[in-house]
């Protein structure tokens, strides 16, 4: 591996949740401004900038958030991968680092989703009058609704499933308890979007989306952004100590696809890529699963944290249920999963996730988190999935210089 | 009777039809419904034959959508069936209630088609779907 | 600089125009198969995909592409840069090798513009029968006509005339001139859109788009793609003699965007970003300009053109004019530029670009550029500008290991 | 009279208007019209000051759009001017021919404002662009 170790400088998140007074911009540059101060830095000790909004992805919002907080000449690439395009944007400046090209970058991901629909259910469509075959399928009207869904609710839904289709001890009254705890989780922090507990029997009893996901196990539409500042070991040791002693390691930083897989054309295989990525991280880390303190996963919906248990090899294969039944995910277990209050309570605006999943981890090895804090932490992981598919996965440490 | 075309061009209405066609690469045997360029399993690019699907299958997921886009009917159950003999599929399952009672997980089913609209010019679009065995 | 040395392994760009019988899939596997098999490499050789579709920017194009050549699980960077989004990916997969993470990548961009209307002109609209402000302006209503333009036919044309402004000897006869060059350089390339020469009067009686830019002094709407493939000096060691000897060497590969300048929110400032860029990539390869061989630069309109011979240091100070007068860009001159037939006659297809000059200096530098090879090339620039603005210079040599 | 609501917010009608107003960095001084959250020149977030700006300027660039997007009235003249005092903006040259004949680059002009829309409550909307002198 060539190149420098590469360290978290300078992170923050603003509140998730409705921005309706602000902008996109708005929500950057604070998020932007506020990262490059609690690192103690400026726009101008800043050598690139990865940077990503998906649903303003063919805008160039880097260099429309340069603009709001220094117009430095630096490179900027804006990146896209769905959900994973926050942890995208890290690796950009990460990758950056280690090539040697820069000692300190800024990545930013940023949404505004208040005002719009359920995630990713496209308008259906109707009253085509002429049936002409079109697209790589030869579809010749909308298919949604009529062979299935391809709505991120009903394909999270179904991933769900599949796990209790191939495992045993393990039903829906387990999805019930993850949107639970993670609901249970979210009280404790003021950055989440909601911060309200809901007993099982509520969970069960609110409106379908799609089942077995009612509306709480489902991540609600959010506005919110996230920064963090990456730099490299050789220049975080001509920092101030006390900046150096805040600083957080980055012991793996991994981005994978999905591979082939006969079934992942009729369901995206969520599963697969994350297996891969964990393995790679780990690897790369030095890490084993156990040796997790803390754990923010890709919980867009309830069905979804279940699988990532065991694709992140945090229970025994198989095991998933009995990892909760066991209390193992729980703020007070044995790695404590999404004690943010995951992506069902704190929000999940697409591309400011990723970055604020290694914001969170990066305030409890701090010792930062408040109410939340994970006492001790010395090593968490932070992963994100986007359909398509690509999973990201950084490990973060406590470590000294 | 009016002219029928099938919604998905991976479903054959014509001669045996109804049946579901896969592309397989002749360098590896890996199945896909769409066209592709190349094989997504293999990369090789030296081309597919055609190989008629399994009617029957089971069930290995579903979800019963209760809220859906704009224009699309709900509820309706969503599931991927892996069929008998290989290659998988996602589509509706159809002639049962659209609650958990009713579709299970590894519950066998076989292929059914039904009309899904009628053009300007009196052609219906036929999809298919799963029926429980 | 950390890492290895990096080198073009394959090359390849579909022809330019249109394509009507293909969509933007086919068209990206067509280059990046060809771009693999030119490699004598398979999609399992490589370690990472960069990838760029700015009118499906947020449909992780990277990922479809792979579901058509190859699922295999590797990285994939979807980027975003305007104009510059081809040059953007090149890089990422650049600095994935630089950064010791990859030894292989494929860069690929793509774009169907086929039936689109003009350049960067969104529908101006009307019809608001409320005043309320929005956006970052306070505007009530869209602005496009009302204050000026921002289409990009406008943009540049007014950079065009700035140029004039502040220079002497120089007038807007001159850019008549480089849309001749262009178009007559274009005659040679078979892979270019339009391959027909046109008459200084010819060019100057064509329909007025955005004076002073007629209709062939504006690059068209394009579809194609273009692919290269990346390999790290190392791993080109052990490939066969017969590979090494047409591999070429990435000398230089730098991205900038624009630092403030006062006028920059009045006219998008395409210059500094992109003599900063030359700057910095000069120095990283060690290369004069006047060392070029052949230039192939981002005449996206014929009065881009001028400033760039500028900007890029091939010419004198202010002597844009001048350089063309003594017919240094000719292809029979000091430096060749835009001996493909420039983006006026190529094409623009938006995400390609990009790719495709790495492409046109790879085919001159191999000695395989058929009627239109700049005998005895050893060095080659490539130049994009996205508005915005963004500038990507890649600098490529034909070297020995 | 109709009440008049300007089309971009750094246009300002009431009291000693028509003028245009900028933002001014309290730091390093550069100047903005649209509104930022920190300095683009020099990252500060300390503020900002408003700052009228000079009615009179040239122009430094122009073009004459003769094909413009739908709904967007051709031919205009689009010109970037340097202010007297500093400053840039890009506006339309109104008050002369557009044609190359008319408008030409060093032209000094004077700012002028006139009515682009009125909306059902009687409110006009004004935009603002610069006559030759
Ligand atoms: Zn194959
Ligand atoms: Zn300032």
């Amino acid at each position: 591996m060539a190149g420098d170790n590469v360290w978290v400088l300078g992170a923050h998140m603003t509140k998730f949740g409705r921005h309706d007074d602000k902008d996109v911009l708005d929500l950057a540059a604070i998020a932007s401004l506020a990262a490059l101060a609690d690192g103690g830095v400026t726009i101008q000790d800043m050598d690139v900038i990865g940077a990503g909004s998906l649903f303003n992805a063919a805008s160039g919002i880097g260099q429309q958030i340069q603009k709001q907080i220094g117009q430095t000449g630096i490179p900027v690439f804006n990146v896209v991968n769905a959900c994973a395009t926050g942890a995208t944007a890290v690796r950009a400046v990460y990758l950056s680092i280690k090539a040697g090209e820069a000692d300190m970058g800024l990545a930013v991901g940023v949404e505004q989703m208040g005002k719009m629909g359920l995630l990713g259910m496209g308008a259906g469509g109707s009253g085509k009058t002429e049936y002409v075959p079109s697209g790589r399928d030869g579809r010749v009207m909308p298919t949604e609704g009529l062979l299935g869904t391809f709505s991120m609710p009903g394909v999270f839904a179904q991933a769900g499933m599949q796990y209790l289709y191939e495992n045993d001890d393990v039903d829906v009254e387990h999805f019930y308890k993850i949107s639970e705890k993670n609901h249970a989780h979210s009280t404790l922090n003021p950055l989440s979007q909601y911060q309200k507990r809901f007993s099982l029997d509520e969970i069960k009893a609110a409106p379908m989306i799609s089942f077995p996901n009612t509306m709480p196990m489902c991540s609600p539409n959010t506005d919110g952004a996230a920064a963090v500042v990456l730099i490299s070991e050789e220049r975080l040791r001509s920092m101030p100590k006390e900046v150096q002693r805040r600083a957080v390691k980055i012991s793996a930083s991994v981005l994978q696809t999905d591979p082939w897989v006969e079934s992942g054309a009729a369901l995206p295989d969520v599963n697969t890529c994350t297996r891969n990525a964990a393995k790679k991280a780990y690897e790369i880390a030095g890490v084993d699963p156990q040796d997790l303190d803390l754990v923010e996963l890709h919980d867009c919906f309830a069905t979804a944290e279940l699988l990532h248990y065991d694709n992140l090899g945090l229970c025994e294969p198989g095991g998933a249920g009995k990892f909760l039944d066991e209390h193992g995910p729980y703020r007070d277990g044995k790695i404590p999963v999404n004690v943010s209050g995951g992506l069902e309570s704190k929000g999940h605006p697409i591309a400011a996730t990723g970055v604020a999943g290694v914001y969170e981890i990066t305030t409890h090895l701090r010792g930062e988190a408040g109410d939340r804090q994970i006492e001790g932490a010395k090593v968490g992981l932070t992963h994100v999935i986007g359909l398509g598919s690509t999973c990201g996965i950084h490990i973060l440490e406590k470590a000294s210089l | 009777m009016a002219a029928q075309v099938p919604l998905v061009s991976y479903l054959v209405l014509d001669g045996a039809g109804p049946y579901l066609s896969a592309h397989v690469c002749t360098a590896c045997g890996a199945r896909s419904l769409e066209r592709r360029n190349a094989c997504p399993k293999c990369g090789s690019a030296a081309g597919f034959d055609k190989a008629r699907l399994a009617d029957t299958g089971v069930v290995t997921s579903f979800t019963i959508v209760q809220r859906a886009a704009p224009g699309v009917k709900a509820p309706f159950i969503s599931a991927t069936i892996a069929l008998d003999g290989g290659g998988a599929v996602t589509a509706n399952v159809v002639d049962t209630e659209p609650d958990p009672e009713h579709v299970t997980l590894g519950m066998p089913v076989t292929l059914t088609t039904f009309v899904v609209g009628t053009a300007d010019d009196g052609a219906e679009a036929v999809a298919f779907g799963y029926a429980p065995i």
